[in-house]
């Protein structure tokens, strides 16, 4: 189909999906007062029954925590797929970084820029970890504390030249740790078995309402999921840098 | 407990190979990835065994239901979800022995997506629980997208990923605000309790999109016309391994959505419209198988041609699944072991020739491979089992479609199924003729342009080695011997009819009632006659395609106006997504105006 | 009432936000859009009574995504003044 | 206000989609996807929402207090960490088919068809 072709023939169609969904839409009680039973009565037990203050974090992490472990392996699995797909193909030079990166393109950052993200370095992997271990108390938990303490190794960078950079992330540590942050969901769940009970049901003391200890296995999840978000985001993250800074030069 | 395991086992292997990286072995990781699906189609083949008499149902963190609402996510086992789940492990295992020798640069990324792949399809099919199935649908995709875009090297692979990766997602955006318009109505996400409500709910519009943005959501999953476009770019260049995971069960995985999601959501809402239903998706079905058919006869790519025949048999399957009969789904689920078996062998063999040859291209491969005397036996018997040979597995799966086609009052299905039959396996034959004995002229300006292909293999060329051709070999012949296993049909009838006891479902999951025994099913007649009705067709056309110079001509006059349809699968995405917001707009207006 | 005001306004913000980053073609200013319409959404979650949402949106939508898409725009940018 | 939100999902599914189909650069192309899945969001979003309640958030205020619905937000969670890893493989799909097509203009990419 030409381009015009296209467009006349998607906005025919497009104006029948507004149709429809204005079908869809319409019987929907008004915004506000749609009913849920499930909703409600999950609020009533979570900090009766499970001691979580975030209902939220409860949802995610014990009443529907299998969905977060299914979650958690769709990033694990993109991140793997964005790596296997800027693998470095045999027809392209292979390693020698550090040559490359002395002509890189890219001018080096001013001295305020260095020292702006290295005085960022630090708050930020402090704030994403309270982020991270407060999820069962307060808004939070692995997934956003996670995302926050991926963007530290890109600070770093910032602060450093590329190739001191390159040194100091340890980028096999880095795949580990997010590997070993995906499974120790699925260990946790396990040990629930091992525990005599199913599969991911709480068997740890659920401790005081409010404090960095309740929830039972709650916060544990947190931390396996914190390490494997941000280790499996920055993973991403150093990917694209990596295929910006060492590409060919023709 | 078992129940979880085919989703956390690969899972966790798949964490432990990423984990290793570089660590260990090429061999090793494969050996890993090997001891976890057979560990896992051992549990599925279990968990099939297990819940012939009754589903499983586990629910995951003890959140059992209380008073009737569902709190926690539940699987629900039963033989139609294990055995696809079962089905999906070993294509598994042999795209992972197909493998070994085939990509020697494949990391350990490949393998860790490969166990991915699977749980996620495991996970989908054993499901109770409505967002739970989006989660693994998503998963499925993520790793899906990754490994079809493989060979970074080839740009049509990219670019066939690309497509393929757009219109799911779109797909998946769908299902998900399904999933909102009908929790906003019912309240609930698990399956059980959704259909339960909608059941005692009024049917409006909201219910009625609601069924058409998830099931066609899944729908371009299994890429029924007008959702079909994404899988032959997708199909033609993923790599050989991956191909048969695709064809073989990805794809009928949407079909197996429609039909949980009909029979444990909407059976009860939908049931008065049951006949329209019927009327529509029997409709899209043999749309489907005709132009997958045609499309099919046109291609000079042997994986492309392999492509377009699924989407043909899907259609085929679709109509089994559509006609909402216990006998239809019966035979939707024996028609996708047989067609999943044999088609991931020819997809192994169409490896195997690009193996030796560096090419899959039919007229480049001309005479190439006269000495090939076993890979030729293997292809050719899988071209004749593709139009469903009595006795094989398809024709398994056709008696009990057609048996079901007859009680509904679709007697003409039959015809269907022996035209597309026929056209399909005769481009496969006569695709079998030109490479491995030279029959016919080596050129023809009828057929689809050509698309150069990058080898996978590094070395080696001069011998097909046994880890390539024992699974293609194997694959052929069960997929010829599935048929002949005694209580075949009678068992898959039985499982449908579990599968669709709506409310016998309900009641297990929610109110954890033993479910009654289903009812002897009636025998579906062996039509021996139709069967070789097709074999005949489809030798007959490929014979006089390749050896009559005017029935090429003619052939060429009716391929003429066919190249419209050349022009629409173009390649580019925004076509496909203009397509599927037709189609997506098209179902929507249907359903809400003629099942109100 | 007030709080209606602001419901609404937030989710016209919302819309044309959206619409915003469809109709901008040009690849850089809509990385700058992107990041904008990301903080629009999370701020919406936050008037919607979802701050866990928010906070996530926030993170990923003015911050990861971004920085996914400048990373990506450089690498084709540079590449593409190779070839010239 | 009682439909503006839905009218608003719907708007951006729309207007997402004829941001694919009319696209000339795959980095846009992929950034519009994600406007369609912010489509989701809203509707979810505006599903779960309930007039006068607070969040679901029991830290200062007593466990009985009414609160909107938790289980949709945990479901909005599931769906952006979906939209970041989908985003994210369909850019470095850019990424690679710039590299070996020189273009990201998909009218030009014309590798597989017929």
């Amino acid at each position: 189909m030409t381009r015009r072709v296209r467009k006349i023939f998607f906005l025919l169609s497009a104006a029948a999906l507004v149709w429809v969904f204005f079908l869809a839409y319409s019987p929907l009680a008004p915004f506000g007062y749609v009913q849920s039973k499930y909703g409600d009565m999950v609020n009533a037990i979570t900090v009766p029954e499970r001691h979580i203050t975030d209902a939220v974090t409860a949802v995610n992490f014990d009443v529907r925590g299998f969905d977060t472990l299914g979650e958690e392996f769709i990033l694990f699995t993109s991140v793997m797929g964005v790596l296997l797909l800027m693998r470095r193909q045999k027809d392209e030079p292979a390693g020698d970084h550090e040559d490359k990166a002395a002509d890189r393109m890219i001018p080096p950052a001013s001295d305020a820029v260095r020292v702006t993200s290295l005085l960022l370095i630090a708050p930020t992997v402090l704030f994403g970890l309270y982020i991270v271990t407060h999820g069962q108390v307060t808004p939070g938990g692995g997934f956003q504390g996670g995302v926050i303490l991926s963007t530290a190794p890109l600070l770093l960078y910032l602060c450093a030249d590329y190739r001191p950079f390159r040194r100091a992330v340890p980028q096999r540590l880095i795949e580990a740790s997010e590997a070993f942050g995906a499974a120790a969901y699925i260990l946790i769940g396990g040990a629930c078995v091992a525990l005599g009970g199913l599969f991911l049901q709480n068997s740890l003391p659920l401790g005081q309402s409010g404090s960095l200890t309740s929830g039972g296995m709650v916060p544990f999840i947190n931390l396996g999921v914190g390490l494997e978000v941000s280790g499996g985001l920055s993973l991403a993250l150093l990917v694209y840098l990596e295929e910006l800074l060492e590409e060919k030069e023709q | 407990m078992l129940p979880v395991f085919p989703v956390v086992l690969p899972l966790f292997a798949a964490a432990l190979l990423a984990a290793l990286t570089k660590l260990v072995s090429q061999r090793l990781s494969q050996g890993i990835a090997i001891a976890a699906t057979l560990a896992t189609l051992g549990i599925e083949s279990y968990l099939l065994h297990a819940s012939a008499e009754q589903p499983i149902v586990y629910w995951f963190g003890n959140w059992l239901p209380r008073h009737g609402i569902a709190l926690g996510i539940s699987f629900t086992v039963d033989p139609i979800g294990a055995g696809l789940g079962t089905f999906a492990s070993v294509l598994t295992l042999a795209a992972l022995v197909f493998s070994s020798k085939y990509f020697d640069a494949a990391g350990n990324h490949f393998h860790a997506l490969l166990l991915a792949f699977l749980a996620a399809m495991c996970g989908f099919c054993l499901s109770g629980d409505m967002f739970n199935m989006f989660v693994f649908f998503e998963l499925m995709s993520a790793a899906a997208f990754a490994l079809c875009g493989y060979k970074t090297e080839d740009p049509g692979s990219l670019q066939g990923s690309l497509n393929f990766a757009v219109t799911n997602t779109i797909g998946a955006y769908f299902v998900l605000s399904g999933i909102g318009l009908l929790y906003a109505r019912t309240g609930a996400l698990n399956m059980a309790q959704m259909g339960r409500a909608l059941g005692a709910g009024p049917l409006d519009s909201l219910v009625l999109i609601g069924f058409v943005f998830i099931v066609c959501g899944y729908l371009i999953k299994a890429a029924v016309v007008p959702f079909h476009f994404w899988l032959a770019d997708a199909h033609a260049v993923a790599p050989t391994p991956i191909c048969i995971l695709f064809s073989g069960v990805m794809v009928e995985m949407g079909l197996f959505a429609l039909a949980r999601i009909y029979w444990d959501v909407f059976n009860h809402a939908l049931h008065p419209h049951l006949a329209g239903l019927r009327t529509l998706f029997v409709t899209i079905g043999v749309v489907t198988a005709f132009i997958g058919a045609f499309m099919c006869y046109l291609q000079r790519n042997v994986k492309r041609l392999l492509a377009f025949s699924t989407i043909s048999h899907i259609g085929l399957m679709t109509i089994g699944v559509g006609l909402f009969t216990p006998e239809g789904l019966a035979g939707a689920a024996v028609y996708t072991l047989g067609h999943g078996a044999v088609k991931a062998g020819l997809f192994l063999v169409a490896g195997i020739l690009l193996h030796r040859f560096e090419s899959v291209d039919e007229f480049d491969l001309y005479a190439k491979g006269r000495r090939q005397r076993w890979t030729a036996a293997v292809f050719f018997a899988g071209g004749i089992a593709l139009c469903g040979l009595p006795f094989s597995g398809l024709a398994a799966g056709d008696d009990l479609v057609h048996a079901a086609a007859a009680a509904t009052g679709f007697n003409w299905v039959r015809l269907i199924s022996l035209f597309a039959g026929a056209v399909t396996s005769a481009a496969v034959l006569r695709a079998g003729g030109r490479i491995f004995f030279g029959w016919g002229p080596a050129g023809d300006q009828s057929s689809a342009p050509k698309h150069e292909e990058k080898p996978e293999t590094e070395r080696g060329h001069d011998h097909t080695p046994a880890t390539m051709f024992v699974p293609a070999a194997a694959l052929v012949a069960a997929g010829l011997l599935v048929g002949l296993t005694p209580n075949l049909k009678p068992a898959a009838s039985t499982a449908a009819m579990q599968f669709e006891n709506t409310n016998a479902y309900a009641t297990r999951v929610l109110d954890a009632q033993p479910a009654p025994a289903p009812l002897p099913p009636r025998p579906a007649p062996t039509e021996i006659f139709s069967g070789l009705l097709t074999v005949l067709g489809a030798i007959t056309i490929a014979a006089v395609h390749l050896f009559s110079d005017r029935a090429r001509d003619i052939s060429a006059a009716i391929a003429k106006p066919l190249q419209l349809l050349h022009q629409i699968h173009s390649g580019h995405v925004g076509d496909y997504v203009a397509f599927l917001t037709f189609g997506m707009a098209c179902f929507g207006l249907l359903c809400a105006y003629c099942f109100r | 009432m007030s709080e209606t005001i602001l419901q609404a306004g937030i989710l016209i913000f919302v819309a044309a936000g959206g619409t915003a980053v469809v109709f901008n073609r040009e690849p850089l200013s809509q990385a700058m859009v992107v990041s904008f319409y990301g903080l629009l959404l999370g701020i919406m979650f936050f008037v919607f009574q979802a701050p866990d949402v928010g906070l996530s949106q926030i993170v990923v939508g003015a911050v990861a995504l971004p920085l996914m898409i400048l990373l990506v725009l450089a690498r084709v940018k540079k590449q593409g003044r190779k070839s010239d | 206000m009682s439909y503006l939100p839905y009218a608003v999902a719907a708007w951006l599914f729309i207007v997402g989609l004829y941001g694919v189909i009319s696209s000339r650069n795959l980095i846009h192309l992929v950034i519009c996807v994600g406007v369609i899945q912010s489509s989701s969001y809203v509707l979810l979003l505006s599903i779960g929402y309930r007039a006068g309640r607070v969040a679901p958030i029991f830290a200062d205020i007593p466990a009985n207090t009414l609160a909107v619905d938790p289980i949709v937000q945990a479901l909005m969670l599931t769906d952006i960490v979906v939209e970041v890893t989908v985003i994210a493989l369909l850019l470095s799909l850019a990424v690679q088919i710039h590299k070996r097509h020189g273009t990201l203009n998909p009218d030009r990419l014309m590798k597989v068809s017929g």
